[in-house]
């Protein structure tokens, strides 16, 4: 357990660099990278959530939030290092709020409110249409980062550096929290949440917690994508986005924090290949993956590569 | 209050009528899905897909028995039999080949593998039925349509809206009903749902519950999706947007309660054309603020049991 | 089969994966020797609801680079087409995008439906410095709020879209009062709205709007709405809606006699014309976002016209609807720049700043007329309008009292926007509307 | 001596079947107090009233002189009422050490999210717990993967964890294997006895109430029916027809007592 651990750091360099090497290599490859980590950021909360055994169908909601704040806040605040902890910010007040609401609930409950939710602010963003646009979407202008303004691919260099760092701070950070005691009160809830009322904690205020640092996660990710996409559109927020997150983080594999990366990249990689070989037919050939991965190899990738080294110690 | 009936109430009147027709066709979409919930406790993402092909299907039999010069009343079974083709032959193949394998799995695991199907299926009806919208508007045709009088003036609705979407929810709410209280596979069906520890200790055959269920869950949203044909025409994506608003259907309703489902269904029916009517912009957002307010107020849903956690 | 080969494709893909490929900065600059294959990336929805227009503009697509290839290609290099599907999301468009750029090496984009994909792409085009035609979204913001070097518009926008149905009801029902709208709630259902009530307010002020429907974008029923109408009874109803849902609204609107009480404009219906057929009944005025339709009453090229049709009916078993003239107009477009640019470069194959350099002032065919895209980017395109009548040649309404609008007359000069435009108009302007046309012969 | 717990005409009925009908029950500080009763008349219902799962229909539940009637469990258990469970309540997807490690943090303070679990302080007395249950050797099996006897102790083991001033346990030695049962009662009354805890506990076995309890209360339709030294209450003739005569000849023939 203890040798996993620490491969799993190795592993998380290792894929570092590959991804590095990656978006140095291929350019166009830079930018889905770029959107996969910052998507793996989002599905690290999600995969907190799912360590209390809830699945929400609403985070794509923080991504929007995360996106439209850096979007509307870019032309008086156009600085990357302000707009993120911003667009953060704004998405862990609402996280505090909605999750005060929703951390009461459980299961389906617990899923269809977070996506009735998400559902209400995409139906927002399209009406106030006169503020946000609707589906047209607003654009981002140019912004700096850390007061250098940066144009054509130094920029999109500087995005992706941002993304990447914040998949290793979050990556870290997500794995501190797991080994916490809250974070291991995350899976007593999934396996016997009366249990932590009898010892005194509060099962709320624990899942509280992780919903929190979810929508922070999912508010940073949405902030990235908005800086490396300079569009935002209502479609971030709809459920279909929020379905996406949870199927990467079971593409993946819930059994640590590098899941979601792994899940991402593939994804997103999967996704372009497909779209490439089969214009029209890319959600077959995703769900037949996801359906394989689900029958074949239940941890996800992760649990695949878990496997695999478990063995090669073993040997 | 008592002078904005006078000016409005003929309008709320109208309202209501559109209400229950549209809520008749959520009903019998949701009440499949929270059946399978139920029983299975597995959320079905396929159930839209359903829906769908079931809605082709119906367009596809319908156009064809039309081709090959059927009697127009043939487009009343055309309806019924793309139900339960759809609904039989999926069914029981997605249920036996895929859920089967994974009920041991945790929940999200298998919301996933119908989320999966979805995709899958969302293609294959590109493939087989192209992506212009298909419709079929025999039936409605058929029956015409029944006026109602308004400020002096008439209403022309569809009978087969106002008429015979609501007489099908009915017979559907209460063979339901009669199903599940008076006969030994109905009572085996909520046994499932309300404990399927006791019911399987029982000797219950789970096995044999779960494929019945699902597979009649699947004639009832491809029965939903061929009732809708008629009115709406099926473009790609429709099944998605059908999805979601079951769930939110079932999770307002609570656990399996078919009666639940109805009486949500006729909230949000309701709900959404008294919006178009008084204010329209409130329309799409109605379902999720009925679930926020029912849930607030019953978190275990309308009809749902507490769950007694038990020690 | 000339167009795409998954197989190499893929090869392909897997080669630029690793490969060390130059910035993309460098590309507008490179030398420019004749390829040996143009390729051409398009943009279009290939799933969800709008795929109604996708997946007849990508048909068009394909039989035009048929054709095209058949004859030699454009200026003798034969086209290759990449498709990308709008349906996921900026994101999945925006990384397609790059990587048709950066890694295919695509020498032109034909970029989107719909206006978000199209507000979002062209300042990659002009990042990644990429000639990129927007071949069918309508947002009139594009070239009103920026200016592009590398992208333009083959075919008219959203304000001429508008101003040429109001137009035509004022010039030939002139007496409505009240009106009604039923659009779909998202951008082009709010953004046609706005330049239409606009519009409305300074030709015939006090009309009476009695109600502003949005139903949601893919809606299946629209009862509650019909009802409303039919109980408001106003004189217009006006709905911009296009695919699934104009097709539910026009059914359950005709099952439920609204069409005897209201007079309908419906400026994309030609869309769905074969598709509900004789449900929609004579007397109502449909557009077809442009100068297109099959039973064109005057085309410029009446032999060319019938080819198209003709062509695309045998291939695909249905008459063409508006997106594959579009994307007929972005082919001619294309090879007329081309032809353009080689002349002006001596005879050699231009770059891509050469290729972007001839679109400014460039003339070219679309089936039915002669185009002409301007100094902005905006391609000026006529607007076809009529009344639907029956014609017992087609088992669906046909357009009956056509107009044709020049395009100066329904849209605002190069550098201003729509709005303050339409705030100047008079009624001099519904004088000035064109006499419907006699078919020839 | 004052009584730590104390109860005053508690009631509680479920529908028609009177759990608690007006229950007096004062329990002294340090003693173990067994609670007997036949299947059905309430026993657990008091843990459950007295932890603040159930909550009374009248009457009072006072713990160290302040009422805690109707307060909630984490209040409860906050102020040192613990307990274990009939069915044990582990986490099963963690280990024996962590469960007990979890409890120790839920004693201490979960929230300090940047250190793990199983940092040095809680491990140590996490395994010291484990140790004096004798579950060292379970310590890193998964919860689900253990047997009925070690699900129980670890069960009680995580609640004397929380260092309550009162234990409530509903029967501790159900389940754990005859052969074992005093060997676990002499474990746990050595624990409990050398932190001080006083304990009430819900049992079937008479022996181990024999030599377990300081006093015996017994539960009979809502009622208590006698309280008193083992000795005494367990001669008591109706005592014996009504509650031992049930019990006894289930340990007889199973060697075990009859689960609930």
């Amino acid at each position: 357990m203890r040798g996993l651990r620490r491969a799993e750091i190795l592993i998380a360099l290792l894929l570092a660099a590959a991804i590095v090497l990656a978006a140095f290599s291929t350019p166009w490859l830079r930018f889905v990278l770029t959107v996969a980590l910052a998507k793996g950021v989002a599905v690290l909360g999600i995969l907190l959530l799912l360590r209390a055994g809830q699945v929400s169908f609403g985070h794509a909601l923080y991504v929007a939030l995360g996106a439209y704040a850096v979007a509307f806040l870019a032309p008086r605040v156009p600085e990357a290092a302000l707009l993120l902890p911003l667009a953060a910010v704004v998405a862990g007040l609402v996280g505090t709020v909605v999750g005060l609401f929703v951390s009461r609930y459980r299961e389906i409950f617990f899923g269809m409110l977070n996506l009735a939710l998400s559902m209400v602010f995409y139906s927002v963003l399209e009406k106030l249409y006169h503020i946000t646009r609707g589906t047209d979407g607003i654009r981002v202008p140019a912004i700096t980062v850390l007061g250098q303004p940066l144009e054509g691919s130094s920029y999109d260099w500087a995005v992706f550096a941002m993304a990447l760092g914040l998949a290793l701070l979050f990556g870290l950070l997500a794995r501190a929290y797991l080994a916490s005691p809250v974070g291991q009160a995350l899976a007593a809830i999934k396996t016997r949440e009366t249990r932590l009322d009898f010892m005194g904690v509060s099962p709320r205020r624990v899942l509280l917690s992780a919903y929190v640092l979810s929508a922070v996660m999912a508010g940073c990710a949405g902030a990235v994508i908005a800086m490396a996409t300079r569009h935002v559109t209502p479609l971030l927020a709809y459920w279909t986005a929020s379905g996406e997150l949870v199927f990467i983080a079971v593409l993946g594999g819930a059994g640590g924090v590098l899941g979601p990366f792994l899940g991402a990249a593939t994804f997103e990689l999967v996704r372009v290949y497909a779209a490439a070989t089969v214009a029209d037919a890319w959600g077959m050939i995703l769900g037949a993956v996801l359906l394989l991965v689900i029958l074949f190899a239940r941890g996800g990738l992760w649990g695949i590569v878990a496997a695999r080294l478990g063995r090669r110690r073993a040997a | 209050m008592g002078e904005w009936f006078e000016q409005n109430g003929a309008l709320l009147g109208l309202a209501l009528l559109d209400g229950i027709a549209s809520a008749a066709l959520i009903f019998m979409v949701a009440v499949g899905l929270n059946l399978v919930f139920g029983v299975l406790r597995v959320l079905n993402v396929a159930h839209g897909s359903f829906f769908a092909i079931g809605g082709y299907m119906a367009a596809s039999i319908g156009l064809l028995m039309t081709a090959v010069g059927l009697p127009p009343w043939a487009s009343f079974a055309a309806l019924l039999l793309a139900a339960v083709v759809t609904g039989a032959i999926l069914g029981p193949l997605i249920e036996r080949f895929l859920l089967r394998r994974v009920y041991a799995e945790e929940s999200v695991l298998q919301l996933l593998v119908t989320f999966a199907l979805f995709m899958i299926l969302e293609d294959l009806q590109k493939i087989v039925w192209g992506v212009q919208p298909v419709s079929f508007g025999g039936p409605v045709a058929l029956m015409g349509t029944v006026d109602v009088p308004f400020a002096g003036d008439v209403i022309p609705y569809n009978a087969y809206q106002v008429i015979l979407l609501p007489v099908v929810a009915l017979l559907t709410l209460g063979g339901l009903a009669w199903f599940l209280r008076r006969t030994l596979a109905g009572r085996v069906i909520v046994a499932v749902t309300l404990d399927r520890e006791a019911a399987t200790a029982m000797g219950i055959d789970a096995g044999r519950v779960f494929l019945l269920t699902f597979t009649f869950g699947a004639v009832l949203a491809a029965l939903g999706g061929a009732l809708s044909a008629p009115t709406a025409s099926l473009v790609p994506g429709v099944g998605a947007s059908t999805i979601v608003l079951s769930f939110a259907v079932v999770a307002t309703a609570g656990l399996g309660q078919i009666e639940g489902a109805a009486l949500t269904a006729l909230m949000i029916g309701i709900g959404r054309s008294v919006a178009v009517t008084f204010e329209p912009e409130l329309e799409v957002v109605v379902p999720y603020l009925i679930m926020v307010a029912v849930l607030l107020l019953r978190p275990q849903g309308l009809f749902g049991v507490p769950e007694t956690r038990r020690i | 089969m000339p167009v795409t080969s998954p197989l190499t494709r893929r090869g392909a893909l897997a080669a630029g994966f690793g490969s060390v490929l130059l910035p993309a900065g460098l590309s507008a600059q490179a030398p420019a020797a004749k390829p040996s294959e143009l390729k051409i990336g398009i943009t279009t929805f290939l799933s969800g609801p709008a795929s109604v227009f996708g997946v007849p503009g990508r048909n068009a697509a394909e039989m035009l680079a048929e054709e095209i290839n058949r004859e030699g290609g454009i200026g003798g290099v034969p086209i290759r087409l990449f498709f990308v599907d709008e349906g996921p999301g900026i994101d999945h468009l925006v990384g397609e995008f790059r990587r048709l750029v950066q890694n295919e090496k695509v020498d032109v984009m034909l970029a989107s439906i719909s206006s978000g994909s199209c507000l979002a792409c062209t300042p990659l085009a002009e990042e990644l410095r990429k000639v990129t035609l927007l071949w069918d979204c309508g947002t009139q913001r594009i070239f009103e709020e920026g200016s592009y070097k590398y992208a333009f518009r083959s075919q008219a926008n959203s304000t001429p879209e508008m101003m040429a149905p109001l137009l035509y009801l004022l010039k030939h029902k002139p007496d409505f009062r009240s009106l009604a709208v039923v659009n779909q709630d998202y951008a082009w259902g709010r953004d046609s709205w706005e330049l239409w009530k606009a519009a409305m307010d300074v030709l015939k002020p006090g009309v009476r709007v009695v109600a502003e429907l949005f139903p949601r974008f893919g809606a299946t029923d629209f009862s509650a709405e019909v009802t409303r109408l039919l109980a408001l009874r106003p004189d217009v109803v006006l709905s911009t809606s296009w695919g699934g849902d104009l097709d539910t609204f026009i059914r359950q609107s005709a099952e439920r006699r609204l069409f005897e009480r209201s007079t309908f404009v419906l400026p994309l219906a030609e869309s769905s014309l074969e598709r509900v057929g004789r449900l929609l009944p004579p007397g109502h005025i449909v557009g077809s976002r442009g100068d297109h339709w099959h039973q064109h009453p005057r085309p410029a090229d009446p032999a060319a016209l019938q080819r198209f049709v003709a062509n695309y009916r045998r291939r695909f078993n249905a008459y063409p609807i508006y997106p594959t003239y579009h994307m007929a107009q972005a082919f001619s477009a294309l090879r007329a720049a081309y032809a353009k640019a080689t002349a002006a470069n001596g005879g050699n194959w231009p770059s891509d700043v050469q290729l972007a350099g001839a679109f400014p002032g460039l003339e070219f065919d679309s089936p039915t007329a002669r185009l002409r895209i301007r100094e902005d980017g905006q391609a000026l395109e006529p607007q076809l309008i009529g009344t639907t009548a029956q014609d017992d040649r087609f088992p669906f309404p046909i357009m009956d009292r056509m107009v044709v609008f020049p395009p100066e007359t329904i849209m605002p000069p190069v550098g201003q926007k729509s709005l303050d435009w339409i705030r100047t108009l008079t009624a001099d302007a519904v004088s000035r509307v064109p006499d419907p046309v006699r078919p020839a012969g | 001596m004052s009584a730590l717990l104390e109860a005053r005409g508690l009631r509680l009925a479920f529908g028609g079947v009177k759990a608690a009908d007006g229950i007096d029950l004062a329990v002294t500080a340090g003693e173990f107090l067994a609670i007997i009763g036949p299947n059905g008349a309430g026993k657990t219902t008091f843990i459950n009233m007295a932890t603040g799962y159930l909550r009374s229909q009248g009457g009072q539940i006072l713990f160290d002189g302040a009422e805690i009637t109707g307060r909630s469990p984490r209040e409860i258990v906050r102020r040192g009422i613990a307990r274990s469970f009939q069915l044990p309540q582990l986490f099963s997807e963690h280990t024996v050490e962590e469960n007990a490690a979890l409890a120790i943090a839920a004693r201490d303070g979960i929230w300090s999210p940047f250190r793990p679990l199983l940092r040095p302080a809680w491990r140590e007395e996490a395994r010291d717990l484990l140790d004096r249950f004798g579950l060292l050797p379970a310590a890193a099996l998964r919860a689900d993967a253990l047997n009925e006897g070690t699900r129980k102790l670890a069960d009680i083991a995580m609640a004397v964890a929380l260092r309550p001033r009162v234990l409530l346990m509903d029967e501790p030695t159900s389940g754990v294997a005859a052969s074992e049962k005093m060997a676990v009662v002499e474990t746990l009354a050595r624990v409990l006895r050398s932190s001080g805890v006083t304990a009430v506990f819900v049992e079937h076995d008479m022996d181990v109430v024999e030599r377990f309890a300081d006093r015996v209360a017994v539960w009979a339709q809502g009622r208590i029916a006698a309280l008193g030294s083992p000795a005494a209450v367990l001669a008591d003739p109706e005592v014996q027809r009504n509650v031992i005569g049930i019990a006894r000849p289930a340990r007889a023939t199973g060697g075990r007592a009859a689960d609930a």
